[in-house]
């Protein structure tokens, strides 16, 4: 990653540029308010732009900066609580890139010509069966991506994860507190499996996930809590500026060392591989979604009145941290699975702990 | 007429319970989350009448005004039978219902009662027109001006967060009339007609969705000197009358529904064998917030109980009790929206407990900000209970 | 209680006055430091002004104030962090004056003749088994009250409470953290039962424990907020009282509505009788426990370098507020039993959340 | 001698851990636990003197006073390693080998550096007297008095909360030289004999029972004016390099040591099937703090990177580390408390980790205290790393 680091920088600054020109405060209300245009003008100019190519390797056509190059994009577009199922999309592309079968609809998904849904509660996905043929599922699945996406991952019952293409007149779009983003339903039975993977890609998937998860909440804290201290030194009451009252600014203090802490423990998931990386993804996940919840919440309370307004972003921020925090199974779940990797692992003579230089 | 039977009190709770039996709609709460705002006002106005009907539109006012002179026993009785039945609280009419009262019984001209109070059991809507975008947790910073001119005044300025103004007939409003004075000494309170020529509102919707307050525009409007409440300049006084509204019988209904959610909550889990209740962390969580739901209704029977000319808890009673409410209502949507995971993201509107979790979240926000945010309070209960120095 | 709470409130203040006097920083610091002089000469006062008796019924001699009166004297004597075994022995005493058999023990508690001990963590005894003639416990028994405790309280596997005498010589004093306080093992093999009583006073004992419990450490929250509010009001930093500080305040005025808050919880179990007592006392053990752990950390932090050292009084408040959260079990195994409770309180359709007049 | 290895790193840390292997003492935690003063002090001077045979002593000081030029890498060999074979942290001289060559090395004369940077070496314990009774978080308020008198300065004060100062040899002092002066410019920093007449140290005992600080009484005290650091009325800037210290290697080595305790404690809990391992809500905490533990450890190293001239994290990365690092360390204490139950109660001076439990949740206080209490941090944070308002 040394020798790489500047160019990331450079790309990410320039992802974060653009996103700042889209998205204003204006635009977020469009997106709010249901209107889709923001997010297909974001959408396509991540497709000009190349952002979707960032992680896959070089013969894929990316510019192979693996998940780390991935993270740092998620980071920017949940800073701007971008729109669209970047997410998912960037999921699949990297894990597909890995996988011997996937090549072709990986340059469909880096090209943006396709995006890519991920069960919502990934990882809790044992009352889906297959076997060999035909699916099977209790309800409806509750899929994490666009409703028109071409294609999405599944993992099933037997350990296996299955590539699914997807009819999109199947879907049912599904109203949601965070209308940047999209939940939608899809009956297991209209899915057209394409190729099956085994639980070792199943758990490669999980892994990008909740980095990703852990990236978008990483940004998002930075990004809300920065326009709280904004506000906080030009907001005015009793004669002063708000940031002046120490009990808010040791609040802030606080909010600000909850991120400082929560962004290493994203650096290690996204630094660690092979076998502790499952582990680490899932406490980063918890532990990042916690302190987005935490950030977005409190800057409301400190907006006072007009955070609590639908014109300012603040309860954009809010809700986006609420479905990071509910995605990929509950942040309880996560840490009781990384108890059990602990075990396992410290019985494998694992350095569970250990740091890259 | 219920109040007839307000000699006996088990009596009067067996009629009201049977009332609220009959006349409360089954299907209110579901219908009212995905009503449009004409339908929600219709549908308040409906409720206000069927009240009026029985005598339980303004029970606890005095007889001379269009009450039935209920006392505190009374009104406890009504508050809890009414969040027993989850009867729709009267939302609309909370100014106009106990703020008005507050205030015109203690500081209004004879001639103010008798114009104003009969109104309110008629449907009347009153909203208060305080908070200033400049003059937030500062309210006596406002800048709102009224100047005299003849029998009137002349105001401009603009008031913010004002609930349902967009609804009211009537605002209760603060100015600032006396602009040499220190910021607490200036201020007069007006009784404004929201049909005057110059008064403008915008709805300010929330991050819940919904609009419930608004933003009051006035510009060169008149109002008569015959609608100063209390004397020229002396409105901080008055004004304090009115907030006292918001610490009585309100806090104590409030708290007393909440028991009922809370309650309804573990039956509705217990008996689903998929649900949080089978998951030892959350259950203990819930446990020590049911415990804190009972101690806000002791709470606010002790607010009541001093208001009532009993032994004060402390000297800041009404403090602890917004801190403490808003705050539990916020862990109690926190731990819904927790508790149901992905299934509390999707359909806002829906009616399931899943649904209510952000909901409730949401607007507790709302609760922790408005009405003097809890950082207020915190420095009232520091610098008054406790006696920590400014 | 109504027409009772002059009286109360005068005895109360009473009880106030006379440890005020003898507890001292002074003292303090010698129970701290092991003397037991202290610790007699408040026991003796207490025997001559007949605070042991406040509960039990008239007719035993005593005042017939019951759980409340015993509760509020508990409060007083958590206030001033009082040393010795008035705890088991004021809750062993309230449960023998309703056990027929329990007439002469009674009189030689209530006279302080005699103190009694309650296993510590009481509540999770079915490791003791009892045939009638027989005790057998796998280990030692870990004891609450002084190691001189000429009676104890067993609850065993069947259901049934034991009362037994204990011999002094058998037992051996452990050193604990709170050293105002004893804790002490002791053999089942050398404990002579004297009457066995059923499950039902075996709740009713734990209901007076926790009642207790609670009570002391309402009071504890209590004292050491005061003493902390005190002292910011004293301890100038950059030329202010540390108490105008606008973060310090809030989080004074914080620890002050969870002390409000907790006062309310431990009310509503002192108003609980019969089917609900047990369930509204395991909350309130656990909620006030852990308000006053919370108060009395924040007290040591509030107050500094000062709050750190032996010779103040904050340690020792802390101290006790974590042995009192760690006694009758741990608090999130009390709210797990309250959930139970909950369940087959609302089968059987009691109303819970009653509040007396 | 090990550091004659230090030309390859890898060979370095081979013999570092053979030596350590060999050296430190199985048992000496437990000795440790109910050692009086004496033996504590016996016991740090053995191991010093173990370290100086091998070159251990001072290896990152420049050779010219008895060290081996280690660089930061080096550094952080020794701190792993260390910490990897739970090696006696060196408690009795934390100033010694930290904060006095931070401070001499820029600020020293050649003379105050030629005659006491080697006596570390030796075993020279120093103490640091900053605080007062009067000075703590608001340090610059201090009232020790230095009076020039020819050659000398007579000094009249009092210290509080001097780490180990009942043992030391020399103390580092800031006193009060110019009292007209605004308070940060009239300070002075000296070099102080503690054998010298009218100095008096009384130990403080804490709230866990131990005296790790002192009050130091200064009567008429006669320090030369050849053991001023810096210029007079400059110490404050003197100051600042030796509080720096605290923030590099120091509490690498801190981080380093709480990672390999923190994976102990799973490997007890998980081994025992009675433990709080089998709680599901304890053990997600613990998860938690086991994911912050690991944070702290790659901060420790940002903080070292920055030193070594790495892009800064923050304007305020050291003030970050403190806060979170003593914070989580009282969030560790508190959770062993609770998961451990009634049996963290007993046995204070126990070996198990139930009686740790309350030891490291006492001592955490005197953590989140000390250098700079958490409410400081927190003033720092805000106003010098987010910019709010003063």
């Amino acid at each position: 990653m040394a020798e790489d680091a500047f160019d990331t920088g450079a790309l990410i600054a320039s992802v974060e540029e653009v996103l700042a020109d889209l998205l204003d405060v204006r635009a977020h209300q469009r997106i709010a308010d249901g209107d889709a245009e923001v997010e297909r003008r974001i959408w396509s100019t991540a497709r000009s732009l190349g952002w979707l190519s960032i992680g896959v390797s070089e013969e894929k056509g990316g510019l192979g900066l693996g998940a780390a190059g991935i993270a740092a994009v998620q980071r920017a577009l949940g800073a701007a609580l971008a729109p669209g199922p970047f997410l998912p999309t960037l999921a699949a592309a990297q894990l597909l890139d890995t996988w011997p079968a996937g090549g072709d609809v990986v340059a469909d998904l880096v090209a943006g010509e396709a995006s890519a849904a991920i069960p919502a509660d990934f990882g809790v996905s044992n009352h889906i069966s297959w076997d060999g043929k035909q699916l099977t599922t209790p309800g409806k699945l509750l899929m994490f991506g666009a409703p028109d996406a071409r294609f999405c991952l599944l993992p099933v019952r037997s350990g296996a994860l299955l590539l699914c293409e997807m009819d999109a007149k199947e879907t049912r779009a599904l109203d949601s507190w965070d209308r940047s983003r999209a939940l939608f339903e899809i009956a297991g039975a209209s899915l057209a499996p394409l190729v099956a993977g085994d639980d070792r890609q199943a758990a490669h998937l999980e892994w990008i996930f909740l980095l990703l998860l852990a990236a978008d909440s990483l940004g998002g804290s930075e990004a809300i809590l920065a326009q709280t201290i904004n506000y906080m030194k030009i907001r005015e009451q009793f004669g002063q500026p708000i940031g002046s009252f120490q009990a808010l600014k040791h609040r802030a203090a606080n909010l600000s060392a909850d991120i400082v802490t929560s962004a290493r423990i994203a650096e290690q998931a996204i630094d660690s591989h092979d076998a502790v990386a499952g582990f680490w993804s899932r406490l980063a996940k918890a532990a990042v979604s916690e302190t987005f919840v935490r950030t977005a919440g409190e800057a409301v309370q400190l907006h006072g009145g007009i955070g609590y307004t639908w014109e300012h972003g603040c309860h954009l921020y809010l809700k986006r941290a609420r479905l990071n925090e509910a995605l990929c199974r509950s942040n309880s779940a996560l840490r009781d699975a990384a108890a059990s990797d602990l075990i396992g692992l410290l019985a494998t003579g694992v350095d569970v702990m250990e740091i890259a230089a | 007429m219920i109040v007839e039977h307000k000699g006996d009190p088990v009596v009067f709770r067996a009629a009201l319970r049977e009332w609220l039996a009959r006349v409360v709609p089954a299907d209110w709460s579901r219908k009212m989350l995905r009503a449009s705002s004409d339908e929600f006002v219709v549908f308040q106005r409906w409720w206000m009448e069927e009240r009026r009907k029985v005598g339980m539109a303004t029970p606890h006012w005095p007889a001379e005004f269009g009450g039935a002179d209920l006392r505190l026993a009374h009104e406890i009785i009504i508050a809890d039978e009414f969040a027993r039945a989850n009867a729709p609280p009267v939302t609309l009419y909370i100014v106009s219902l106990n703020h008005i009262p507050a205030t015109l019984l203690q500081w209004g001209t004879q001639k103010q009662k008798d114009r104003y109070l009969p109104g309110v059991a008629r449907g009347e809507i009153w909203c208060q027109g305080f908070s200033e975008p400049s003059a937030g947790s500062d309210l006596a910073a406002l800048r709102t001006r009224a100047v005299r001119d003849g029998d009137n005044y002349i105001v401009n300025g603009q008031k913010i967060w004002s609930s349902y103004s967009m609804y009211a007939d009537y605002c209760i409003l603060l100015t600032r009339t006396d602009f040499q004075a220190s910021k607490h000494r200036g201020i007069s309170y007006f009784i404004l007609d929201m049909r005057a020529p110059g008064v403008e509102v915008r709805p300010i919707r929330q991050a819940n969705g919904h609009a419930r307050f608004g933003e009051i525009f006035l510009t060169d409007v008149v109002i008569p000197a015959a609608n100063l409440v209390g004397a020229e300049n002396d409105g901080w006084t008055v004004a304090q009358s009115t907030l006292a509204a918001e610490r009585g019988i309100l806090s104590f209904e409030r708290a007393e529904r909440r028991g009922y959610a809370i309650a309804a909550l573990v039956a509705e889990a217990a008996a689903d064998p998929q649900s949080w209740w089978r998951e030892p962390a959350l259950r203990a969580e819930f446990m020590q917030i049911f415990a804190e739901a009972q101690a806000s209704r002791r709470l606010a029977r002790a607010l009541l109980a001093e208001k009532g000319g009993g032994v004060p808890l402390s000297k800041m009673t009404a403090a602890y009790m917004k801190l403490t409410s808003t705050s539990l209502m916020q862990r109690i949507g926190d731990f819904l929206v927790r508790a149901h995971g992905i299934s509390a993201q999707v359909d806002p509107t829906g009616e399931g407990t899943a649904s209510e979790g952000m909901r409730e979240y949401l607007q507790s926000f709302g609760e922790t900000i408005a009405a003097g945010s809890n950082e207020i309070m915190r420095n009232l209960i520091a610098e008054r209970d406790l006696g920590l120095p400014r």
